[in-house]
């Protein structure tokens, strides 16, 4: 297997960053990570997980659609789409890596979203296998496994030196570009490493949570379940868990007079939110329970109901750990599901 | 600091309908200059001058807002520019904690009376705001002028 | 979709000097919803409003924009023009581009350049007007007087003359105030009961008035033209219907140690008492502080006594409501307490005495019968000493920083009527200045000094000292000579300050009236409104306001009875339409803007709405009384939910403006 | 007449003289009045006018008794006794010297004298 | 105290003082308690928990709580009874049907901060003697417990409870916090280094709204930024105005309101230090109309709805600390 030893991890990088815009995991504070794009001298992050998504390089909070502008009484509509440029996200996990393929559904599925279409053309997936994962992480029950991360290409940490394994064609072009870095290594250690994460997934708080509770199937039961009132009855409705999720993809489109014309974006919505999907009649969830049914039915039910059982949730953790109140899907799986 | 000589900021000025609109007024009765910069917005009471709307100027390109009222004591309404007073410094102090320039923001009193001191504080806040430049910590780039 | 039109005025070349009018017009007929621009020379004249008033009609405008002079210029003229068009009124909008551009600025470029601007920013608010009707409210066609002092009977007399009825409330048993305790009146030196009295009893018999005495305010609702009233009558424990004011039960009570407050605590009066023979009502009050009936249910001679039964001891304070439309304040004055000025051993000596007990010492009804004796040890004083300003114009906490006008007259009056009746007293005036503007005032003064022989003597008195033989040792200045003067004097007088009575604070809060420092009512305008306060409906009579004279305080009480007459004559009030408004939807109660609002215009209503879940729910939600609302936009930045907006001024046209201005 | 002298007694004093209403009381009310050639109410004047020369070289500066009856009565808040003491401080410094010289002291001094008069003294004829 | 608490909630329910008790659930793990109302007995012995994790806030729900059907037990920490106070005073609580128990605050444990010591796979957390043992899937950990105090505690303004119906504990007195260190810190900076400052903390925000839904001083029936009407509403920090735009406005309209519990700072799941904003409003009030808590009492007038005619001028601000 092709690979490159920790200390030469940043040479790589700068490669990269030659030819196209490069992101990375870095710590803004201690153990809490973000995505930055790549600046020579940068240290990617120890941390497990970024604190934001990787989706938002693929469906970023806000982008302008169109644009208008009033000349004069008539209206002039400005196109304003153009070709993405390759760019590269290293570091991804598994979690998140399976997330793409869930917003692909959404997004890729007619009609297409040409624009994540435009930006998952040009962008390559670096992933990263995880060894060791928090108790907040429950990835595995959606079936996924943290050792072998997917993606365009995925790394392997032995704690010496970085493997790479190409998944796509677009994976095998990326570590083509870089292969004079690369040697051929030894993988041996890996199998040991990827065992020993394997183990810690089985010892986890959460590894017991399971979906069989859940799917299209059960859709009456779980939305007239009584137990929605107590579970949504400390939400504040903000949309912490929404903006966080890597799976979540609602959006708004909404219209910007800025004086000199007006910019047609989007931006991410919440179902949380009062004012989703809010029209001429008003609202169609009115209360937080509604609102908050609807997050959690849409993760567990409708969405596997519609996309062949695949559930709408990666097991990242982050709405676990960012929840204002500490209210989350396992809290929701757990009180809904089979007893 | 440099000045550009070519920059000519935008201003807006909030005017209360009873002392400094006519303050403004007389100052134009008597011919006394000030910068065509200025663009006056009436109201009815300085303390009507919500701080979304000074937001709401420099967010659509102005480089220096202004609010003229009663002096304190004088208002029409009695009270309204006592309220104006703590809630204009309150903002202009957060603006400026923000690391907003100073001398973008301005409030005066001036009466129907101070034609004259209307125009001379229009002159001065233009050039103080013409020292700063364009402003650039609170604008929305989206309405930035192409 | 909206119709606008645009007519921008040359002003002759007032404004066509510096802006180039046409490329105005022109560059604002391309703005989104004008459907008409035009220019003309003079858009006020009768051809220029008819070009308007034809375009209303011909076009159909649904908004008026007018580029002219200032909107306090001409904003009316074209209001009514589009009304008579049949145009809402305020749906035009004015641009300034006379006074705020073409005579400011002289580069025709640049003042074009602005000129569009203001224009594009007025057709961007008047897009965003709404129509807007002056509503009415009615008016209760009754007045309330507070206070039961010259100022107020003589308010009373002027509405009651008009036709109105008019209540006066007065917290005494009797109405009359200082005047009545006045012995002679400046600079006539007539008799100061001859005149009151008179007006006391005519008050008492018109029809038109209710005097409702030993009352007070207790509560204030409402607004101009219809304000609520709850009037305390406090217990006088004598049924006032039957109380024929014969005085037996006054003669009778054994409980006669009560000092006099008529007479300034300078002799005693019964438990039960009416406070002087002219009293009106005269009726007789128990005081419940020294009946002893009241303290201890041990007596009862007053009720023996009364012949009509009318002493009720169980008598309670009662509450009565009433409406008006109307309010006048008169809650007149009080000398200043002087125990903080050590120096004048006011405290310590009876013989140093103010000059309203100077008064009562001197009137015909007062504790001595009207022969002036020193009230220690009732001998003729044959020195007099009186101070000016004592607690007036002083710049700290213990006196009064302003001049309380009266006491120079009223000094040069005590002088002279001393000098007349006891020739052999000399008199002495210490004055910092002498202020006599008014109409035979300084003749007044000059008298007292040429003709009766009144030593003024510029300079203060620093110190006065009563000595062991009953003389009292004044020491002080004249500065004219320059030389530090003792006189030996028998008896000194105080010109203490006046200030507002204490119940005219309370009042004021329950009012919603503003007040100074010092307590006075403030007048809506110190030159053009001086007897309305800034709250409609609510008018000032007397030295409630500031320090007045006799002559004074009776002018301004037939003024302000005037303008509370003037608004009595109207069946309803019209109100202004720009005033605020409370999305009730919106609103969560949180009494921000009750509590910036200067006239209490705004009241809160639990009320029952349907909410978004289509469930009901109780809340407590803000209203605005337009008919209270002076439009000021005070309470539209205190709410934080943007539930209150103005009409004429509301968020999303100041910020259209902004924007148009900005763009 | 000496504007910076008069400044400089403005400052000292920390008075401002022309809130005097010419009303005398602190005259009135002074006990050294009849030892005094000029008067309270003269040296606030004065002061006033600029024309301190003549307080400087009068015995009226030694004869104010700092009682502060004065400062207690003016009803517009002047302090005479500030005014006076300020004067005083010129005079004391424009001769270069002071009055009283700590090595006199113990010749002086009477056993009868209260400490607060030695205080006293010291203040007024001291730098 | 948990259990003193549990017995006193239970006797309230049982003598039908109450009939519901607002508490803390406990979580999956030792840290992630949830705010919530519990209505019987059973469930409190099974679920109420009180421990170094509760944070939370709980003012802000009695809003809704004590518009239902009878009377709610709150047990509020010193930091609460402001908020509350400062909800009734502002007629949103209705008093009457709160039972209020003062009992004990902080300090209080963020999870984050031990997080940030690279410590995971938490699955006990124990104070021993002021020193937290921390039971992870990968060995025990410990750290002082100083270490790990959540920022809002770390400069309590208050251990006094403003209002109650009884106490559980001792009440304390109103400190002398630190709590304006760090806003004076920005002040001493350069409106450069401020700017800087700001723009590296709020470009962060993702205007999730959590600061404002959690905050107990925000409670509009409808927020100005979701009210299309209002002309500002805005669902995305679309860029640096609005980043601005949303905190300056949000600020302002709890200013004189804002009880300083930190709420804002605690939810915010960027870590943008919210609160200072809040703060530099009290310091500004403090010093210039006068000391001034919000919630301290119920009758004060606040000092954005009052005036002193002798106020300062707005160019104080212009005039004192470095340009």
């Amino acid at each position: 297997m092709l690979k490159i030893s920790a200390s030469n991890l940043n040479a790589l990088f700068d490669r990269i960053a030659e030819k196209q815009t490069l992101y990375i995991p870095v710590d803004r504070e201690p153990n809490v990570s973000e995505y930055k794009k790549y600046e020579s001298g940068m240290t990617m992050s120890k941390a497990l997980n970024t604190v934001r998504s990787a989706k938002d390089f693929f469906f970023p909070q806000t982008e302008n659609l169109a644009e208008f502008k009033m000349s004069g009484k008539t209206i002039e509509v400005k196109d304003i789409r153009k070709e993405n440029e390759d760019f590269v996200v290293f570091g991804v996990r598994a979690c998140d890596a399976r997330s793409f393929g869930i917003l692909d559904k959404v997004f890729l599925s007619e009609p297409v979203d040409s624009f994540y279409k435009n930006r998952r053309d040009h962008g390559t997936i670096v992933t990263m296998a995880c060894t060791r994962p928090a108790e907040t992480c429950f990835c595995t029950t959606f079936g996924i496994d943290p050792t072998v991360p997917g993606g365009d290409v995925s790394v392997f940490f032995d704690g010496e030196n970085y493997f790479f394994l190409d998944n796509t064609p677009k994976g095998e072009a990326f570590v083509a570009s870089v292969s004079d870095l690369l040697e051929n290594g030894d993988a041996s250690k890996l199998a040991e490493v990827q065992e020993n994460a394997r183990n810690i997934m089985k010892k986890l708080p959460l590894a017991g949570l399971s979906t069989d509770s859940f799917g299209g199937e059960r859709l009456m039961e779980h939305f007239n379940s009584d137990k929605w009132a107590e579970l949504s009855e400390s939400c504040f409705g903000c949309g912490t868990c929404t903006f966080v999720c890597p799976t979540c993809q609602c959006y708004d489109i909404r219209d910007f007079d800025t004086g000199n014309g007006i910019k047609r974006f989007r931006c991410w919505d919440s179902c949380m939110y009062s004012d989703f999907t809010k029209m001429a009649h008003g609202n169609s969830r009115n209360s937080q329970l509604e609102r908050f049914r609807q997050r959690f039915m849409h993760k567990l039910v409708y969405f596997p109901a519609n996309n062949d059982g695949e559930f709408g949730c990666v097991g990242c953790g982050r709405c676990l750990s960012k929840c204002p109140i500490s209210m989350n899907i396992v809290k929701v799986m757990k009180a809904l599901e089979d007893k | 600091m440099q000045v550009n000589e070519n920059f000519e900021p935008v201003i807006v000025a909030f005017c209360c309908n009873w002392c400094s609109y006519a303050g403004a007024d007389l100052s134009g009765t008597n011919r006394l200059n000030y910068p065509a910069n200025v663009k006056i917005i009436r109201v009815p009471c300085s303390c009507r001058v919500n701080p979304m709307f000074i937001l709401r100027a420099f967010q659509r390109g102005a480089d220096g807002v202004i609010i003229c009222g009663c002096h304190p004591g004088d208002c029409h309404y009695t009270s309204g520019n006592y309220f104006t007073r703590r809630r204009i410094t309150l903002l202009y102090s957060m603006l400026d904690f923000l690391g907003i320039e100073r001398n973008r923001t301005r409030l005066e009193w001036v009466s129907a009376a101070e034609g004259a001191k209307f125009a001379a504080v229009m002159n001065q806040f233009v050039e103080d705001v013409k020292k700063l430049g364009p402003n650039r910590r609170l604008e929305d780039l989206r309405c930035r002028k192409q | 979709m909206q119709r606008i039109g645009v007519f921008v005025c040359h002003c002759g070349t007032n404004i066509a000097a510096t802006v180039d009018v046409k490329a105005v017009a022109e560059a604002l007929s391309h703005e989104p919803g004008v459907v008409v621009s035009q220019d003309y020379q003079y858009m006020c004249s009768e051809s220029g409003q008819e070009l308007v008033k034809n375009a209303i009609k011909e076009h159909g405008l649904t908004g008026v924009v007018i580029c002219s002079c200032s909107p306090r210029m001409h904003e009316n003229t074209f209001r009514k023009a589009a009304a008579s068009a049949g145009l809402n009124p305020y749906l035009v909008e004015i641009a300034n581009i006379r006074e705020q551009c073409s005579w400011i600025h002289k580069d025709i470029a640049s003042a074009t350049d602005k000129a569009i601007i203001l224009g594009k920013a007025a057709v961007a608010k008047v897009h965003l007007n709404a129509p807007l009707t002056a509503g009415e409210s009615p008016v209760v066609k009754r007045a309330l007087v507070i206070g039961g002092g010259i100022a107020g009977i003589q308010t009373a007399l002027d509405i009651a003359e008009a036709g109105f009825d008019v209540d006066i409330v007065e917290k005494e048993p009797t109405i009359g105030g200082k005047m009545a305790q006045i012995d002679k009146t400046f600079p006539t030196l007539d008799c100061a009961a001859c005149i009151l009295t008179p007006k006391m009893v005519e008050a008492s018999q018109n029809e038109h008035i209710t005097i409702h005495s030993f009352s007070e305010v207790s509560d204030v609702k409402g607004f101009v033209g219809n304000f609520t009233v709850t009037i305390k009558k406090k217990a006088r424990y004598v049924d006032e219907t039957k109380c024929t004011g014969c005085g037996l039960c006054t003669e009778k009570c054994p409980m006669k140690k009560v000092p006099n407050e008529f007479n300034m605590g300078l002799d005693n009066r019964t438990a039960v008492y009416i406070p002087f023979a002219q009293a009106v009502p005269k009726v007789a009050t128990i005081d419940p502080n020294y009946c002893m009936m009241l303290k201890n249910g041990k007596c009862g001679v007053c009720s023996k006594v009364c012949s009509v039964g009318a002493i009720d001891y169980k008598q309670t304070d009662k509450f009565i409501e009433q409406k008006y439309g109307a309010i006048v304040v008169a809650t007149g004055f009080n000398p200043i307490k002087l125990d903080k000025y050590d120096e004048f051993a006011y405290s310590c000596c009876p013989d140093v005495v103010t000059s309203l007990e100077l008064e009562r010492l001197m009137n015909a009804a007062g504790p001595n019968g009207g022969t002036l004796l020193r009230p220690s040890d009732k001998t003729h004083p044959h020195t007099i000493v009186f101070v000016q300003c004592v607690g007036s114009r002083c710049d700290d906490e213990k006196g009064k920083p302003y001049c309380s006008k009266i006491c120079c007259m009223y000094t040069a009056k005590h002088a002279m009527l001393i000098r007349e009746k006891y020739p052999d007293t000399e008199v002495y005036v210490f004055y910092i200045d002498v202020r006599t503007p008014g109409k035979n005032f300084d003749e007044f003064y000059r008298r007292a000094v040429e003709q009766y022989n009144v030593h003024y003597i510029k300079g203060m008195v620093g110190k006065v000292t009563p000595k062991a033989d009953g003389k009292i040792d004044v020491q002080a200045s004249d500065l004219l000579a320059n030389e530090q003067l003792h006189i030996n004097a028998d008896m000194v007088v105080l010109a203490a300050a006046i200030e507002p009575d204490k119940t005219a604070r309370p009042l004021a809060t329950m009012l919603t009236t503003q007040m100074d420092t010092n307590d006075f009512f403030t007048e809506a305008h110190p030159k053009l409104r001086p007897v309305e306060s800034a709250t409609a409906g609510i008018f000032l009579s007397g030295a409630c306001q500031g320090p007045k004279d006799i002559p004074e305080t009776v002018a301004q009480a037939s003024a302000a009875a005037a303008k509370a007459i003037g608004l009595l004559c109207k069946n309803s009030i019209t109100c202004n339409p720009c005033v605020a408004h409370s999305d009730e939807l919106m609103c969560n109660g949180c009494s921000a803007c009750e509590k910036v609002c200067p006239y209490g215009a705004i009241t809160y209503q639990d009320k029952e709405f349907r909410m978004p879940d289509r469930s009901t729910a109780i809340r407590r939600v803000a209203s605005v009384n337009p008919a209270v609302c002076q439009g000021c936009g005070a309470c539209t930045v205190a709410c934080p939910s943007g539930a209150m907006d103005l009409n004429g001024f509301s968020n999303s046209q100041i910020m259209a403006e902004v924007d148009a201005i900005c763009k | 007449m000496n504007k910076n002298e008069k400044d400089w007694i403005d400052i000292t004093s920390g008075v401002n003289v022309r809130k005097c209403m010419r009303c005398g009381k602190c005259s009135a009310t002074c006990p050294s009045y009849d030892e005094m050639e000029y008067h309270p109410h003269q040296f606030v004047y004065m002061v006033e006018k600029g024309d301190i020369e003549p307080l400087l070289n009068s015995k009226s500066l030694y004869k104010c008794l700092t009682c502060f009856a004065c400062v207690e009565r003016c009803p517009r808040g002047v302090e005479p006794a500030k005014v006076i003491e300020a004067v005083r401080l010129t005079a004391v410094r424009k001769q270069g010297n002071n009055h009283l010289l700590p090595d006199q002291i113990p010749d002086m001094l009477d056993d009868d004298l209260p400490q607060q008069a030695i205080v006293t003294a010291f203040r007024k004829y001291t730098k | 105290m948990q259990e003193a608490m549990i017995k006193r909630a239970k006797e309230l329910l049982a003598d039908g003082t109450v009939n519901r008790v607002m508490g803390w659930k406990k979580g999956e793990f030792a840290y992630d308690t949830t705010p919530a109302v519990f209505e019987t007995a059973e469930e409190i012995d099974r679920e109420f928990v009180y421990n170094d994790f509760t944070q939370a806030n709980q003012s802000k729900y009695l809003i809704k709580e004590s518009r239902k059907e009878g009377k709610i037990l709150a047990l509020l920490k010193p930091c609460d009874t402001y908020s509350f106070n400062q909800l009734v005073k502002e007629h949103r609580i209705i008093r009457e049907n709160v039972y209020v128990i003062g009992i004990p605050g902080g300090p209080k444990i963020d999870i984050e901060k031990i997080k940030a010591k690279g410590i995971t796979g938490i699955t006990n957390v124990k104070n021993e003697d002021f020193t937290l043992k921390i039971e992870t899937i990968y060995g025990v950990e410990t750290m002082p417990f100083y270490e790990a105090i959540s920022v809002k505690c770390e400069s309590c303004k208050s251990k006094k409870h403003v209002v109650y119906d009884e106490l559980i504990g001792e009440d304390g007195d109103v400190l002398d916090s630190n709590r304006f260190d760090m806003v004076e810190k920005l002040e001493n900076m350069t409106a450069q280094e401020r700017y800087d400052f700001w723009r590296g903390e709020l470009s962060r925000c993702i205007r999730c709204n959590a600061c404002r839904n959690v905050c107990p001083a925000c409670t509009c029936e409808n927020c100005v930024f979701d009210n299309p009407k209002s002309g500002i509403d805005q669902k995305a920090a679309a860029d640096s105005f609005e980043e601005n735009m949303f905190h300056i406005i949000r600020a302002f309209h709890v200013a004189g309101r804002c009880t300083d519990c930190g709420e804002c700072s605690r939810v915010c799941p960027q870590n943008i230090p919210l609160h200072l904003l809040n703060r530099k409003f009290i310091k500004d009030i403090n010093c210039l109309y006068g000391e001034y808590q919000a919630g301290a009492d119920t009758t004060s007038k606040a000092p954005l709805t009052d005036y002193r005619t002798d106020d300062c001028e707005p160019s104080v601000v212009h005039e004192r600390g470095a340009e």
